[in-house]
């Protein structure tokens, strides 16, 4: 078992097979989009207090979910490869701040676009969730940023790691602490999106998208590895033999 | 001198003497306490005149006047914590002693939250009566700011230790502090403007010292990794 | 008591070049470990990875046949380095910085007044370091090596910025600690006159 | 047609869904487009090195 664990980790068997896992999870996942949308479109009945605009949530309820998923995952993978010096590790956790920012900045905007309507803003400062969002934004971005500060990538993989770290055990302070100063804001009663009983046929189109966008950012997210892996690999004799060989890596 | 010759001498006695170090440092250059703490007096007389002098308007926002402008004033002098440190070398001979590591950034972070974090809330007092915040509100923001200044000296230090050796360390230290610190900066601010306006505000101070004391355990050992990622 | 430091297959890569491969050495009581080699040649990374400031590739350090990973305050508690800065406070006076410095290590017998004495700076000790010489700032830097309790002594450079007669005190220094039973891994690249028994590593 | 314009709401939910297909479709071409720059990165420098031997 623990054989296999480390055969899977290490970076060129990952590098091939993960080849051939990305279509896997790709057509799959665009499937279960492009039904999810279409079914929460056109098929799902209309909100009665939000009439059609709740058809947004079925893009930010999956880019919200992605956005602090992306980060755990970041997270997670930055103290495996602390603690247990493991390469590939620190890859993932590269590849995932990326993906992670822009689904942010998707579950940001949809939900700001949402809000013009329901609110008459596009920017109620009194949401608590739209506020955590951003905070994740910028949590985001100061990785991306200190990663993109220090040239030697053993140093960014581990202060980096660090860094996400603390902000993993930050998240739920920021979270409550947005909750408690929005509770105090005297500002508009807020429409909650969905609600707590919602019918079937709202449901599925958005456990649909939730399913499919976590496939897709799996994908993207191997994709994303697989480079990282090339290219923090590009002296081993692996890579050479690969990019000698006649069929190449393209 | 200290301890028995051939022994290690103790934790606390490390401690003492890391503090004693800082604090004779900053005496030597009294430039590094009082910058900071010029620059919160100075952000802070920023905004009655940018926002005119109606008492009542300054009233209702000092408490986040004030608590914004003792955040940036931290983040400014958190940048030297390990400034010159790395930059003399002695850094590295910290990093090579025996001695644990996470005591000696709690004791440089403990110096500078007494050089920086303690004269702001000493000075509070007085921005507090010149924004006319009535008088059982001082004790509060006195109080607030004493647990938030803590936390961010904690939280700080690990973001100065993590960009210690870095060119472009000033500018990304902000970066990656600020979000970290918002809900200090909720807690503090909201706090004192609760109290303000006569509500309970016991809430907010709770969270404050849970925030403290929760900094205090975890965040010496997240700066004494970062110490030893940078210096590598 | 006699200590061992030996190295077992020492592999260490900075960046993207790889310092050395396969380094071996095994050091023992009284003997003086010369680090040679050209400037960049990873002689300052081989001390830096013995004191545990750099992480090996491959490979492990062991201290009294024990690996270093294992017991590494034992080790550092064992050990002092003086590295290519004096690495101490400009803004302090020698004994202020050497009174803290006598907090990071077990002591020795001599006290700072002693070891600043036989460096030759004991007039200066009230002055701040920075208004010394480089000369002067290098020998309080090697009273930190007189007042610790440590077998191992680890030097980079140390000869740097010393004139003749801070060379022969230094080397007065360096064989006195190893006749006493002591060990030294020093980096130099010029040749170091110490008449004790001495290995060398020539770094490419 | 009238489905469409989602009684009212079409410009915020259609922008909002043209938004996402947007993050999607740059995200997969961002990353084809590493892939393919670090492997034609990594090609040159191997091949360069044997060439030269």
């Amino acid at each position: 078992m623990w054989t296999f664990l480390h055969k899977l980790a290490s970076p060129p068997h990952f590098f091939s097979y993960a080849k051939g896992l990305i279509p896997w999870f790709a057509w799959p996942g665009y499937a279960l989009l492009i039904y999810g949308s279409f079914a929460g479109l056109f098929l799902a009945p209309m909100d009665y207090q939000q009439k059609d605009a709740y058809r947004i949530i079925y893009l930010h309820v999956p880019a919200a979910y992605l956005s602090m998923m992306a980060y755990v995952i970041m997270a997670v993978a930055g103290g495996i490869g602390l603690i247990w010096r493991m390469k590939l590790a620190h890859a993932v956790a590269a590849s995932a701040a990326p993906i992670g920012a822009s689904f942010t900045f998707l579950a940001l905007a949809t939900g700001s676009i949402w809000g013009r309507p329901m609110w008459g803003t596009w920017w109620e400062w009194g949401d608590p969730r739209l506020m955590s969002e951003l905070i994740l934004l910028f949590l985001y971005i100061g990785y991306m940023a200190l990663r993109g500060a220090i040239d030697d990538t053993a140093k960014a993989d581990k202060a980096s790691a660090v860094l996400a770290l603390v902000g993993a055990v930050n998240i739920p302070v920021i979270h409550f602490s947005v909750e408690w100063w929005s509770s105090l804001h005297q500002g508009p009663t807020l429409v909650r999106a969905g609600g707590p009983a919602m019918d079937t046929s709202m449901l599925y189109p958005l456990l649909a998208m939730i399913l499919g966008a976590t496939l897709v950012f799996v994908s993207l997210l191997l994709r994303r590895v697989r480079s990282e892996v090339l290219q923090r690999e590009q002296r081993t004799r692996w890579v050479k033999a690969l990019v000698l060989s006649p069929k190449g890596g393209r | 001198m200290n301890g028995a010759a051939g022994q290690l001498p103790g934790l606390l006695v490390c401690l003492r003497a890391t503090l004693q170090r800082e604090l004779l440092l900053v005496l030597r250059r009294p430039g590094d306490m009082l910058n900071p703490l010029f620059f919160f007096a100075m952000v802070c007389t920023l905004f009655p005149l940018a926002m005119g002098p109606s008492e009542e308007q300054l009233a209702f926002a000092a408490p986040g006047v004030l608590w914004v402008a003792a955040l940036l004033a931290m983040l400014l002098s958190l940048n030297s914590l390990f400034l010159s440190d790395h930059a003399d070398g002695s850094l590295e001979q910290l990093l090579a002693s025996p001695q644990p590591l996470v005591v000696l950034a709690l004791g440089k972070t403990v110096a500078h939250w007494l050089t920086s974090g303690l004269p702001l809330v000493l000075l509070s007092p007085a921005l507090a009566m010149a924004f006319r915040l009535p008088a059982g509100t001082i004790w509060v923001l006195m109080s607030a700011l004493t647990l938030g200044t803590v936390s961010l000296s904690l939280l700080g230090s690990v973001g100065a230790a993590l960009t210690v050796g870095l060119h472009r360390g000033t500018a990304l230290l902000s970066l990656l502090i600020l979000p970290l610190a918002m809900p200090v900066l909720i807690f503090g601010a909201r706090t004192v403007s609760l109290s303000a306006a006569g509500d309970t505000y016991s809430m907010g101070l709770f969270a404050l010292a849970a925030y403290a004391v929760g900094a205090l355990s975890l965040a010496p050992f997240a700066t004494a990794a970062a110490l030893r990622i940078s210096n590598e | 008591m006699s200590n061992t430091l030996s190295a077992h297959k020492l592999t260490l890569v900075r960046g993207e070049r790889c310092l050395f491969k396969g380094l071996n050495f095994a050091l023992g009581s009284g003997e003086l470990l010369l680090l040679e080699g050209r400037n960049g040649s990873g002689k300052t990374s081989l001390l830096k990875a013995i004191i545990g400031l750099l992480e090996l590739e491959t490979g492990e350090f062991q201290w009294n046949g024990m690996p270093v990973r294992s017991q590494r305050q034992e080790f550092l508690s064992a050990s002092v380095w003086m590295a290519h800065r004096v690495g101490m406070k400009p803004d302090l006076t020698a004994s202020e910085n050497l009174s803290f410095e006598s907090t990071l290590r077990p002591l020795n017998n001599c006290d700072i007044e002693e070891a600043l004495e036989r460096l030759g700076v004991l007039r200066l000790k009230k002055l701040p370091l920075r208004s010394l010489s480089a000369g002067q700032q290098r020998r309080v830097g090697l009273a930190r090596m007189l007042i610790a309790r440590a077998t191992l002594w680890l030097m980079d450079e140390p000869f740097t910025n010393l004139d003749r007669e801070g060379r022969d005190l230094l080397t007065g220094i360096i064989s006195d600690h190893i006749e006493a039973g002591g060990l030294c891994v020093l980096a130099a690249h010029q040749d170091v006159a110490v008449d004790v028994p001495t290995q060398r590593i020539l770094l490419e | 047609m009238e489905k469409l314009a989602m009684g009212g709401y079409g410009m915020y939910v259609w922008s909002s869904y043209a938004l996402a297909l947007a993050v999607i479709v740059v995200n997969e071409w961002r990353a084809r487009r590493r892939y393919r720059r670090v492997y034609r990165d990594v090609e040159v420098r191997i091949k360069a090195l044997e060439d030269r031997l």
